[in-house]
């Protein structure tokens, strides 16, 4: 064996901001079906992430949106975190959303960043 | 990014299957041997007084450690722990006796100290056959027998399983392999002081111990060694022939001390100890039920007192692990290096992937009190609903 | 058959070559671990916070470790001593390499614990070459250089030797080898906190260090490992993938951090240490030498403070130790099983098998004192005289 | 290896007897040489015990021994608690002497017994 990095830690740790929507998510649950409701879904449980997001649209603007998702904490607070940043958002830029900032702001590891591509996909279905 | 500070002090710990807390009085008798002026001397130096009474004190350990296994001190060798221990078992009779056969049996649910060294094996031309368990996680002795063949060499298998608790019918297979003038092997990390021992009845070989599983320290073990008739291994590590020269190296004084006494300790205090400790558990796994969506891992009867392994439906593992992180216990393959990986041990009784990230094992031991297990209920009857309500598919909580 | 009782506990320690007392400051920090329920947890277990306090200070002994060799902690792995790390080095890198050559250069002045997985290798279709040093204990540069051949792959001499105390010049061996791409191994067991180490100066790309004969505890040591370019070894021990998988197994916070801190302060106090032995070396010296009929063994300048090796003409080697039982000294291989072999290091030196048996070391260290040298003094001056005066042609006292 | 014996210590054991007999031996020495006086010499230095006896002999019985000895503790014992034993014995009886049962009455370990012989044999020349 020569693994050089073998020897680090390799334990989780998370930011104060991980932890703090980790334990108090903003915006989880979701809206009654209605006008100016969407609805998107993405992800699986057994993939071990799955999220769903419900947005409340007025014009063309984002006015609000819930969470309700299943996974580790990294990507229960990115998506909680994600709701705030959305609201007041214009409808259009959902698509083209992307969660790259959101993950370093987060401090997600590497490895786990492809996890905020299902985060980024429920986001983007928001748009049509 | 700024880091979130580490739990705090409150936490509890439940995780006494990777390693129990030194009971004070092995930690009184270790620092006795590390202040004593007297005690400083090599043991090997039995040259001088100072050597001579360090050497009392490993022999007196000796005898200790045989007690519990109910054999002679000659068949005590000490060790860095069970895990060199079963490297030296393995490696150690295989290679020595490689002229007699070349298959090896074992199971699919052995610690990593015994896989490692088996694949090693496997290397060197050896045949390993691994069984499955059961889902209860027990491998049955006629599983056992089955897998033997003419060339079989060696079967090694755990006393008590350290993921799950489940105990193996050691004495079933020891009588069927002394049948068959097979060696057998025990790693008994997680039984020692749990579990009777007495390795002339249940017809065991070669034992793998370690202190720090039993209120001893960390760093120091011991290999039972059959010696009559005598087993020939090859040593792992040699030079300064020390313990006949099967292992060399100074003989660790306050370590095998502090082994000895926490084994004696354990064979007058283990059967009191597993006695509250199962009361305890039992206590615990009504307090995590009422969350339900739990399901114990490993069979409900067949284990020890104090490992009690769930799985947690509709949470995911990481988040489950975090959000109970005021509770030291342990997810997958416990007391080893860390990783991603869903646990070995539990997939291999059938769990998926999932159920396998979602399982946690509560551990508990000596130490442990009411208290202690009325927090972790706590815990759980807080956090578990709360993820899961969280969930997509989740009742959406009023808002 | 009454047995003498053991000699009274007036004893004056004089045996720190084959291990010294734990520092106050050391057995107080580890009889902390030992007690603390907050650092009880394995430092494998990252995912609560008992783990992580111990993985700290685990992590922090290591670089206390790395630093007085002027290494990276990453180079550092954890053992159970010298003897194993020795076994490692030399085994796991031959092993690993072996396609790069099978030819290893050492001396006939090893330790055992470098000369027995030697022997090993050779088992295994390695040939050493085992250079003689000159009567001075040393092995010169040139010899190594000369014994060097195209298939040569590992070169391990150790730094100083552990029965004369005599110092090899590590530096100039380990340019040669750097040159030539060989690898370079050293057993520093005795010269880490004595003598200034910097593993980068030297070209070393293995070195065994144990903590025991540096006032830590018994039963722990390190491999210092070069990680740049990184250098394949076959593990000794494997299961649970600690150390990055060269050398699985729990580790011994408490012996860990012992370490750590014993090494931190030799780095501080060592060439204190060493003068002020070196001072009471001289004087012990000068006192022991009014018997007449001593000799020196072992370079008399190439040498570390501590350690006084000394033939006695005319008197009878184990006459000579029972006589001075009140010393702890040691006669013949010290700090490895008892032998009634003498030495096979002063035979090296070239001394007769008499003179071998006649020789005692007498080492010193931290907590010595000018009264335990004027002790030793008067012990020497009292038996060696008497002894002589039994033996056949001395000169008939009055009667 | 199975070397079972290897376990066990082999620190060197002495009796009270030897312990004392070194410490305190009795009868160093030699006679001056005169009538009466015999003396005898067996085994060599580089062997790892000497021995010198100095026997004063009066009519046939042997009156006083002295000794000289180089050896390990049993032997410089064994040799000291022979001059006393052997004052007052018939001379013609030094040709018979054995020391096996001052070994045993000292606790020489067997593989020591061997020194014991030199022994013998000074003590038995000393019957011519
Ligand atoms: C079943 C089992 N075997 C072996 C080991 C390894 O023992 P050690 O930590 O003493 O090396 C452990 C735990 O660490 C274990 O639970
Ligand atoms: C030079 C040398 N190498 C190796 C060792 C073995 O070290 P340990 O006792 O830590 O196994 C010793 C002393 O014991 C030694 O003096």
């Amino acid at each position: 064996m020569t693994a050089e990095s073998a020897l680090s830690v390799t334990s989780p740790d998370y930011s104060v901001l991980v932890v703090d929507h980790f334990h108090r998510p903003r915006n989880a649950g979701e809206f009654p079906p209605g006008p100016g409701i969407r609805r998107t879904q993405a992800g699986n449980r057994q993939a071990g992430a799955e999220v769903s997001l419900s947005v409340r649209i007025a014009g063309d603007t984002v006015a609000e949106v819930r969470f309700q998702a299943f996974g580790c904490p990294h990507f229960l607070a990115a998506t909680s975190l994600a709701t705030e940043r959305l609201a007041g958002m214009p409808v259009e830029a959902l698509g083209r959303w992307t969660a790259g900032e959101l993950g370093r702001e987060l401090g997600v590891p590497v490895e786990k960043r492809g996890r905020l591509l299902i985060l980024e996909d429920a986001v983007r279905a928001a748009a049509q | 990014m700024t880091t979130a500070a580490a739990p705090g002090t409150s936490s509890v710990y439940l995780d006494y299957a990777a390693t129990t807390p030194v009971d004070p009085r092995v930690a009184a008798l270790m620092c006795e041997c590390l202040q004593s002026h007297d005690l400083c001397g090599n043991p090997s130096s039995t040259g001088h007084a100072f050597g001579r009474r360090a050497r009392a004190l490993v022999e007196s350990a000796r005898r200790q450690v045989a007690q519990l296994l109910n054999a002679r001190p000659e068949t005590i060798v000490w060790t860095s722990g069970a895990t060199e221990s079963n490297n030296l078992a393995l490696l150690g009779a295989a290679r020595f006796n490689a002229s007699r056969g070349k298959h090896i049996v074992s199971a699919r649910t052995e610690h990593k100290a015994v896989l490692d060294p088996l694949k090693r094996l496997e290397r060197e031309g050896f045949s390993v056959t691994y069984l499955t368990p059961d889902r209860g996680g027990i491998v049955h002795p006629e599983q056992v027998v089955e897998a033997l063949r003419p060339d079989t060499l060696l079967v090694s298998l755990m006393h008590v399983n350290n993921e799950t608790g489940v105990v193996q019918d050691i004495g079933a297979v020891g009588a069927a392999c002394r049948q068959r003038g097979i060696l057998f092997h025990v790693d008994a990390a997680q039984s020692a002081g749990k579990v009777p021992i007495d390795v002339e009845a249940l017809g065991v070989d070669l034992m793998s111990l370690t202190a720090h599983k039993v209120y001893g320290p960390k760093g120091v073990g011991a290999l039972y060694l059959r010696r009559r008739p005598p087993l020939g291994l090859t040593p792992l590590i040699e030079g300064g022939g020390q313990e006949g020269g099967l292992r060399s190296g100074t003989l660790a004084t306050h370590q095998i001390a502090g082994m000895g006494l926490a084994f004696e300790l354990a064979a007058s205090e283990g059967a009191a100890d597993s006695a509250r400790v199962a009361a305890l558990r039992e206590r615990l796994w009504q307090g995590i039920g009422t969350v339900g969506g739990v399901r114990l891992n490993g069979h409900p009867q067949q284990r020890i007192a104090g490992v009690l392994n769930v799985a947690f439906s509709d949470v995911e593992g990481e988040s489950l692990q975090f959000s109970l992180r005021d509770l030291a216990v342990s997810a997958g393959a416990a007391c080893s290096s860390e990783s991603e990986e869903p646990s070995y041990v539990l997939r291999a009784l059938g769990l998926s992937d999932a159920e396998a990230r979602s399982s946690l094992r509560f551990s508990l031991g000596r130490f442990s009190t009411e208290a202690d297990v009325d927090f972790a209920i706590g815990c759980v009857r807080r956090e578990v609903p709360r993820l899961r309500g969280l969930a997509p598919g989740a009742a959406a909580p009023a808002s």
